[in-house]
């Protein structure tokens, strides 16, 4: 049941704001309720069934690779004594890169208050959370003997008892990504309560059961949302340096090996501004899909896009520091393993993965400095494609070129991926798909109340309108 | 004992803060104010205080780095010292990643369950009825009134002078 | 789902012991019975209270024998004719481990990767159950009767009986086939080898008057000079002469000594990879080769010049004067060996010892080898016999002639009786199988060098059928007694009274001969050797058509003539010097292949000269192999080699090793020629070597096969890879400064961030000297045997998943005659800092306080992490569970070896089971673990000595002595990751490299 | 309000409760054996032949000095003792006064589960040889049952002159054979810790914690 607030706003009189509003259409906070509480209270599309159907397919089989790969070995893919890791962990330090944007968004850009973030905070959020779920999968897949994968926790136990070892990077991601995943939940959570009240205000039924459970009886007081401010900062200030270390400790994965193309310095901050790139590059293909096919225009508008761009013009032209910085680097080393790492790396038999990943990271977000590739959605929607593509191929270029040619020449080895392989990963990108197109169908996908606070003033506050959100 | 609520329920931020400030200016105690999203200004006017979330996070925080550096040292290097790589048994800097993520993690858990307790949320928590129209475009000022030291009316006329669009009132 | 890693699928067999002597039927099956009941055990292990577990103790238990604690019994191998003495380590009343005897006079402690897998054998279902006749299962007491009535009639008549076998030394047997073809009016015994070297004897029968085998002495030799014989590997006695090499290049004591070793050869054989100076020629160029020095050497020596001139015709003349001058300088010192079939060739080798005065030191006729004594012109006749119709009964013994000699008309026999372990082609075309026991379970003898008898006796009851050829003889001619008897008795009539160290007693001569495995005879001695020197005759030089290529038919470490194909272990021996597995192919060379356009791996047809049928097999691109010479292997393409077709994980993307119904590798045997003097050529076929388009990929366990990176990769300076891993001197340099090969290393600093505070009281380290190690690939297969490595299969080798925890790195450098090779030995190197300890997150490998880099199977979750940080790629992953091809083969599992299951990493331990077993030894006896006493299954199978275990903070120990030899370094060890396994610089008298000083 | 406070007091007991049915009763992990008595196919007392004859262990056990395995013994040993004691000795002084009341000459007593044993060597009620009959195994089960990828050697520990009660428990009191301890790893390695363990010239080492001390 919707109340229908009666329409007692004056015509705008206010002068035109310098720069184009935020949210277009003139919205009072009643249409922002509505607008927002409509993808979710109407029947789904038929856009969002052929998009959840094919994801749910991509999930299907994945979920048959990993049934086979478990029952069978991970022979079944196609690494071998030379290259230990291959997809699987690629695609982990894909997807955990993928969810920083999300962070970042709803993290760093609070506390720089940066108001444009909240038409698309919550969906990055969201996005963040369910990428750390398919990173966090393949670590598990990855194991020989996935069955006993809780031995990385620091459990009691009945064998001395024995315990984990610290000093390994992998138990470091272990707690980075669970800390990773804890806080972004609790963060994601802790946002979405005042609009599950808003939809259990709105709703009736089961549905109103529901969302009545799931909004913990939040009722806007002045008081909650004093302290609530305050935990968003905390939480905000937290996650901030958090989101930093987890990919620097995914970054030391590699950087505290001694494989030469892994055993460098620059990796942490190369890895977390890759990280930042390559998620905003997803968050930018999401919504863009997402306003078309949830009618959010006016929610996400051209300026959001823009200010995407910008991030993402910004941070791959720091991947491509960064890119030259690992070169310098090996030269400066001086040691003939760390320069040959990278002479083959570039000009090797996997010469093309490293070329496809400059083309994608460095060379194509430039093109973004021209106008007309901004006020191009397609362009930017192919651009946002590219670098997601061009962010996997870097990982996959820095973990597998690098263990193919390491010091023995002798063991030299190549990599191809087996079908097995292939379908866990489309299966993640199934299981990533689902996940969000079940959030944009069930929950608000845009936070209505902090929107509401962004709203272009409608009448003269005078001293009353100082305090922005 | 008993007291009286008066409730204004406004569609307008504006309204809702010059019927506060009357409140504040009439010495009225405002028991609390409800709104779709946090008003600004709103605080002093009711008289809520800095929140001490801050500290607890912090303590969270102390907690998770101390109990994280010392578990680390204890089991590495006291219950089963074993020689891992030829590294020290004591590995300070390698217990330095983890260290970090135990303080995040206990300092947000610690907030987010603070904010929780404090603000008396918990899944499945019923919110009152009456206020429901706070979470989409209302705004609701309560006022209480220990003694029954106002006109019956006089409330009333105030909340519908600053444009609310209901008044009522309530025993508690 | 399983939750951890199998020991073994056997139980510990508490208490079931079996004597160690003729087994009963009943004792027979009872053995079986319980590989059936380990079997069903370990099937249904894992669960958490598990299926209750029996103990079966013996009833009555055999002396001495304790139910967990290993025993050696002594005893000869039976790989191959070599005879070399062999150490049984048994446990529970079964085989699980081959050891070289270290007193065996022959074989001095070595054992060859064909006799480190022959336990394997064993425990092959495969083996004949029964006697057969036409095919189908018969009792011996039907085979039995028959046999002996139907050549009783021949006794009595004029009927031609044959008996064809492989060499047979064992002066027993020998006995016994004379005392039974005797009984026959017209019966002969014809001998031939698959891997024939009739004509060195015959070359020795023409210069001396006497067929036989001089024994070979490269220990005296300080000038070696091999054309085409590949005595390192699979050449007569390739253990015995590894030995000798390594003690003839000795770089400690007083006098270090460093012999001169020329090759010439045709391909790229492993004795060539080692050689000094390695010269490519084709092998119709041998003779003129070495006619021509004999001819110097006659003018040197100042004999009588029946040569003369044969230098001006000869090929390469400057190398021939190097080699000459060479051996005149070493006089008698000096050794020609010569691998060629031919007997022109021989001669001439014959001859050129002779001039150098090489008989009597380098090679002795007194005590003439009896390793190879076949005779192809025995066999020419034979052939002829056949082929008329004129062989009533043909007795084939230990031998698979109708794979090795395609042209004998076995059929034509009138009778066909063969004597095997196992089916083969023979046994597929015979009238009669009577069964042949394994060598470990049988009684016998072996001579292989005059006066010194080696004993064969059983380590377990009989599996199998098996009836040795003594005994069954002595059966159809109705002499009933029992193996043990027969042998007995011989040894009391023929060895006894010729016995160095005979004693009174017989029973204690025999008891002591059983204990140490063999027991030596006088020999007369003295005697004068002279050359008729007639023989000798100038060389009609001959050249095939220019554009037509030699094909040159060699034998693989293992496999060899084929006797060893359908051994699992030895199939996926890596070739020592192609480094491919589950195949043969057509090597040829790189300038070659680019005339002919083909590529590794392309499948080309191979057509001969004569109407045979073209052979189709993929190609090899060799370095270093004469560009006129096409070499395949000989040993392939073996009937039931179809067993492999499930060797493997099965799973939807494996390819299987052989497809159904298909052997592995293709049959050259049929390439060998007859010569015209009657012997089997076995390089003597002119081919056409042929692209058909398709190919297939091989399956090699290295990709990369030198130390140099491709050019345009390669920092400047930084070419070549050799410094920090295999660094080299030659000879001379090394005299002068021991540590040249150490020059422009990386610099070591050795400096750690932080305080070590690990230090234990022992520290495991091993020594490897790359001047010693020839990669024989012995330590390969007896580190398989040892630790229950599992075979893969074709497929898996392809995709760089081989479980070898000891693998053997071969890195060719320089093109053409310039090839040199680096064999080096690598596995887990044991670092002190170890990468991989610190990057496991479940504390699965972790350092132990004796310096052990452990690997713990139990607590391992795969996350390959330290295999991925691994700087030497030693560590192994278990893609799959990986099942033995045969379940019986299961009962080859050393049950001190925790058998991996999916999902875990594993890698060298350094042999800890040996570790831990030796120190409880030690401990019971109340003493501490002495230098020497343990000994990893590689040093313990190596030939050459290379290998060196002990504890490095022991100053006396040999390893810590050997450790801080000049020579040494740690591979990579620039890294500061501490390796514990240090290796000694390859010296050799090879080309002298500029050394690059930083 | 009061039913939430309900809840919780609910679900607190539920919890106290489950920690206190822990603690009393003998709850054990997965793969935890302590305890284990199995039914054997010979009904063997320990605490006859270890505790009132005061057999020594070794006697039977002979394996534990100088193998991995103790063994369990096979059946000559038994033949040592029971080729004259066939029952036991309650039976013979019955059968003694039996026939010395009948007046008749003493019988030769089997006793039931000694029959077993012979059965299995194939002896009539003479202890002489059954002709035709094969011997049989006897199929005893194992109590004391390691996983098989830990290595336990005994011969070093009763080197060591670690008494065999220290593991095995009060055998000489058990009818049936029990699994005393619980040998999970956490047990050997407490051990290991505190023992001491003396080598030439190095007086106080530990008995070893590496891992290959067990695991190989």
């Amino acid at each position: 049941m919707t109340i229908e607030a009666p329409v007692l706003l004056p015509a705008d009189e206010a002068a035109p704001p310098p720069r184009p509003a935020l949210i277009q259409g003139d919205k009072s906070p009643a249409d922002v309720t509505r607008d927002i509480c409509k993808p979710i209270e109407r029947r789904a599309g038929a856009l969002w069934w052929a998009g959840f159907l094919t994801a749910l397919a991509a999930l299907a089989f994945g979920i048959w690779s990993v049934t086979y790969q478990f029952m069978t070995g991970i022979g079944t893919w196609g690494l071998n004594r030379t290259v230990g890791w291959g997809f699987a962990i690629t695609n982990f330090v894909f997807w955990v890169g993928i969810g920083h944007a999300g962070t970042l968004i709803s993290a760093v850009l609070l506390l720089f208050r940066q108001k444009w973030r909240t038409s698309i905070n919550r969906s990055a959020e969201a996005m963040t959370i369910f990428a750390v779920i398919c990173a966090g999968l393949f670590p598990l897949i990855h194991m020989g003997r996935p069955w006993l994968a809780y031995w990385v926790f620091p459990y009691p136990n009945f064998r001395g008892p024995l315990w984990v070892n610290w000093r390994s990077a992998l138990l470091w991601d272990v707690f980075a990504i669970g800390t990773y995943f804890t806080i972004s939940l609790v963060f994601w959570y802790i946002g979405l309560i005042p609009d599950l009240a808003t939809v259990r205000d709105r709703a009736s039924g089961l549905r109103k059961k529901i969302f009545g459970f799931l909004s913990f009886g939040w009722d806007g007081s002045a008081r909650t949302w004093s302290r609530y401010e305050m935990a968003c900062m905390l939480l905000a200030a937290l996650a901030t340096p958090l989101v930093v270390s987890v990919h620097s400790v995914v970054s030391t994965d590699f950087a505290t090996s001694v494989v030469p193309g892994w055993h460098t310095t620059v990796l942490p901050p190369y890895f977390v501004i890759g990280a930042v790139f390559s998620g905003f590059g997803m968050v930018l293909t999401l919504m863009l899909i997402a306003r078309k096919v949830m009618g959010l225009e006016d929610y996400i508008t051209r300026r959001h896009i823009h200010a995407m761009c910008k991030v993402l013009v910004f941070t791959g032209s720091i991947v491509g520091l960064a890119y030259t910085t690992e070169l310098f680097v090996a030269w400066y080393s001086g040691s003939a393993y760390e320069r040959f790492a990278f002479n083959n790396r570039m000009f090797g038999a996997a010469g093309w993965a490293y070329w496809i990943m400059v083309a994608c990271n460095v060379v194509a977000p430039q093109l973004l400095w021209l106008r007309r590739v901004r006020n191009s959605l397609v362009a930017i929607f192919a651009i946002s494609i590219v670098v997601n593509i061009g962010m996997w191929f870097e990982r996959f270029v820095i973990i597998v070129t690098s263990l193919q040619r390491d010091y023995l020449p002798s063991t030299w080895a190549g990599y191809a991926p087996s079908l097995v392989e292939c379908g866990e990963m489309v299966g993640s990108f199934g299981l990533f798909f689902t996940l969000f197109l079940l959030f944009c169908r069930f929950f608000p996908m845009i936070s209505m109340f902090e929107i509401k606070t962004v709203l272009e003033p409608t009448e003269g506050h005078g001293a009353d309108s100082e305090g922005e959100a | 004992m008993q007291r009286r609520l008066h409730v204004g329920m406004f569609e307008r931020e504006g309204d809702l803060m010059r019927a506060a400030r009357e409140c504040r200016e009439r010495s009225l105690p405002i028991v609390d104010a409800y709104s779709p999203y946090p008003l600004h200004g709103i605080d002093p006017l009711i008289g809520i205080a800095r929140s001490r979330l801050t500290l607890v996070c912090f303590l969270g925080g102390l907690a998770g780095l101390t109990i994280a550096l010392f578990f680390q040292y204890w089991t590495s290097a006291l219950d089963w010292p074993t020689n891992v790589g030829g590294k020290p048994y004591d590995s300070l800097p390698a217990f330095l990643p983890i260290a970090f993520e135990m303080t995040v993690l206990l300092a947000g858990l610690a907030t987010a369950f603070a904010l929780l307790a404090r603000s008396r949320l918990w899944p499945g928590k019923r919110a009152p009825k009456e206020l429901r129209g706070t979470t989409d475009n209302r705004y609701a000022l309560v006022v209480a009134e220990e003694s029954a030291e106002l006109a019956p009316r006089e409330m009333h006329d105030m909340f519908t002078r600053h444009g609310a669009v209901e008044a009522w009132e309530e025993l508690e | 789902m399983k939750k951890h890693p199998r020991k073994t699928v056997l139980p510990p067999f508490e208490g079931t012991v079996l004597l160690p002597f003729e087994g009963t039927e009943s004792s027979r099956r009872g053995f079986l019975q319980l590989v059936g009941f380990g079997i069903a055990g370990a099937a249904i292990s894992g669960c958490s209270r598990g299926p209750t577990r029996h103990v079966v103790p013996a009833l009555v238990p055999a002396e001495g024998v304790v139910p967990g604690r290993p025993y050696w019994i002594a005893t000869t191998c039976g790989g191959c004719e070599a005879g070399c003495g062999v150490l049984a380590k048994c446990r529970d009343g079964r085989p699980i481990k081959l050891e070289g005897n270290p007193q065996h006079p022959v074989s001095s402690g070595g054992l060859c990767p064909a006799g480190q897998a022959s336990v394997l054998t064993l425990y092959d279902s495969r083996r004949f159950e029964k006697p057969l006749r036409a095919g189908a299962a018969v009792e011996w007491e039907e085979l039995d009767p028959a046999l002996s009535a139907a050549l009783g009639a021949l006794r009595s008549g004029t009927g031609r009986v044959r008996l064809l076998t492989g060499t047979t030394n064992g002066p027993s047997t020998r006995t016994a086939i004379g005392h039974f073809l005797s009984s026959f009016g017209d019966a002969r015994h014809v001998t031939y080898d698959g891997l024939s070297c009739a004509a060195l004897l015959d070359a020795h029968e023409a210069a001396f008057g006497r067929r036989a085998l001089p024994r070979m002495r490269f220990e005296l030799a300080r000038t070696i000079v091999s054309f085409d014989a590949d005595f390192l590997s699979t050449w007569i006695s390739p253990v015995e002469f590894t030995r000798g090499y390594s003690r003839g290049r000795m770089l400690e004591g007083d006098t270090p000594r460093m012999s001169m070793h020329y090759q010439l050869e045709g391909r790229m054989s492993l004795t060539g990879s080692c050689a000094d100076e390695r010269v490519r020629v084709a092998p119709h160029e041998e003779a003129s080769l070495l006619a021509g020095l004999c001819d110097l050497l006659e003018v040197r020596a100042g004999a009588t010049r029946r040569l003369a001139g044969a230098i001006e015709s000869c090929p390469r003349r400057d190398v021939v004067e190097r080699i000459a001058e060479s051996l005149s300088d070493s006089g008698a010192d000096s050794l020609v060996v010569a691998g060629s079939n031919d007997v022109e060739v021989q001669l001439y080798a014959c001859y050129a010892n002779h001039l150098l005065g090489a008989y009597g030191r380098t090679l002795d006729l007194d005590e003439p080898s009896q390793q190879r004594l076949g005779d192809d012109r025995a066999l020419a006749a034979l052939r002829d016999e056949l082929a008329a119709g004129a062989v009533d009964v043909l007795i084939v013994a230990g031998a698979n002639p109708a794979y090795d000699l395609p042209d004998l008309d076995l059929a034509a026999a009138g009778q066909l009786i063969v004597c095997a372990e196992a089916p083969d082609e023979t046994t597929a075309i015979a009238d009669w199988v009577a069964p042949l026991p394994h060598a470990l379970e049988s009684w016998g003898d072996a001579e292989p060098r005059a006066g010194v008898l080696s004993l064969t006796q059983p380590t377990v009851p009989p599996l199998r059928a098996g009836r040795t050829l003594r005994a069954s003889l002595a059966r159809w001619s109705e002499d009933g007694r029992s193996e043990r008897e027969l042998l007995r008795e011989h040894w009391r009539e023929a060895v006894w009274p010729s016995a160095q160290d005979p004693g009174t007693d017989f029973d204690a001569f025999f008891d002591a001969a059983l204990e140490r495995g063999f027991a030596q005879t006088r020999v007369q001695s003295g005697q004068a050797w002279t050359l008729s020197a007639d023989a000798v005759r100038p060389t009609q030089p001959s050249a095939p058509a220019a554009d037509a290529l030699t094909v040159v038919l060699y034998p693989k470490a293992g496999v060899l003539d084929g006797r060893h194909a359908h051994n699992p272990w030895l199939q996926e021996l890596p070739d020592p010097v192609t480094k491919i597995t589950w195949d043969n192919y057509a090597c040829i060379s790189p300038v070659t292949a680019e005339r002919l356009d083909l590529s590794e791996g392309d499948i080309a047809r191979l057509e001969v000269e004569g109407d045979l049928a073209p052979l189709e097999l993929p190609v090899h691109v060799q370095r270093g192999q004469d560009d006129r010479v096409v070499a395949v292997a000989l040993g392939y393409g073996r009937l039931g080699t179809d067993r492999f077709a499930d060797v493997g994980p099965d799973w939807i993307g494996a390819r299987p090793t052989v497809a159904a119904g298909g052997v592995v590798g293709v049959n050259a045997a049929t390439l060998v020629a007859t010569t015209a003097a009657g012997l089997r050529g076995f390089q003597a076929r002119s081919a056409r070597l042929t692209g058909t388009g398709r190919s297939s990929e091989l399956a090699s366990t290295q990709e990369h096969h030198s130390l140099e990176v491709p050019a345009h990769l390669a920092p400047p300076g930084h070419e070549v890879r050799d410094k920090d891993i295999a660094p080299r001197a030659t000879f001379e340099q090394w005299q002068a400064d021991p540590a040249t090969a150490l020059h422009g290393r990386h610099h070591v600093s050795g400096e750690d961030l932080w305080k070590e505070d690990h230090a234990g009281r022992v520290r495991w380290g091993m020594t490897i000297d790359l001047a010693r190690c020839t990669g024989c690939s012995a330590c390969v297969v007896g580190c398989q045997a040892e630790n229950n490595v599992a075979v893969v299969g074709k497929d898996e080798v392809r995709r760089h998943r081989e479980m070898s925890w000891l693998r053997i790195d071969r890195y060719f450098q320089g093109e053409g005659d310039a090839v040199s090779t680096v064999h080096q030995p690598m596995m887990c190197q044991q670092c002190d800092h170890a990468p991989c300890e610190a990057v496991c997150p479940v504390l699965a490998t972790v350092h132990s306080s004796e310096g052990l880099n452990q690997q713990v199977y139990n607590r391992c979750v795969g996350t390959r992490y330290c295999a991925n940080t691994c700087p030497y790629k030693v560590r192994r992953f278990n893609w799959f569970d990986y099942e033995p091809i045969d379940p019986l083969q299961a009962a080859a599992f050393n049950p001190d070896v925790t058998v991996r299951s999916r999902g875990v990493m594993e890698k060298c331990s350094f042999c800890v089971q040996r570790i831990q077993e030796a120190k409880a030894e030690a401990k019971r006896d109340g003493r501490a673990v002495r230098d020497g006493e343990i000994q990893p299954a590689c040093q313990q199978s190596c030939p050459a000595d290379a290998i060196t275990f002990g504890d490095l903070n022991d100053p006396e120990s040999r390893v810590a002595v050997r450790a801080t030899d000049a020579r040494g370094y740690g591979v990579l060890e620039e890294l500061n990751v501490r390796p514990s396994v240090r290796y000694l610089s390859r010296v050799d008298h090879g080309q002298e490299e500029d050394s690059h000083d930083h | 309000m009061s039913s939430r406070n309900a809840n919780i007091l609910c679900v607190c007991m539920l919890l106290f409760g489950a920690l206190v049915l822990a603690q009393t009763t003998d709850v054990r992990l997965p793969g935890n054996n302590q305890g284990y008595e199995p039914e054997q196919p010979i009904a063997f007392s320990h605490r006859l032949h270890a505790g009132e004859l005061a057999i020594d262990c070794m006697y039977c056990h002979f394996g534990a000095q100088t193998s991995r395995h103790a063994g369990v013994p096979p059946a000559s040993v038994c033949m040592n003792c029971h080729s004259t004691v066939t029952a036991g000795y309650d039976a013979v002084l019955a059968e003694r006064e039996a026939a010395n009341d009948e007046g008749r000459d003493e019988r030769r007593i089997i006793s039931d589960e000694l029959r077993k044993l012979y059965d299995a060597l194939a002896l009539d009620d003479e202890l002489r040889p059954v002709a035709g009959a094969e011997p049989q195994r006897i199929e005893w089960v194992r109590v004391h049952d390691l996983p098989d990828y830990v290595y336990f050697d005994h011969r070093v520990h009763v080197a060591r002159g670690l008494a065999c009660e220290t593991c095995h428990g009060p055998v000489q009191s058990m009818e049936r054979v029990r699994q005393y301890s619980d040998l999970a790893m956490g047990w050997c390695v407490q051990c290991h810790r505190d023992q001491t363990v003396v080598v030439e010239g190095h007086p106080d080492e530990h008995a070893s914690t590496d891992c290959a001390a067990c695991h190989y």
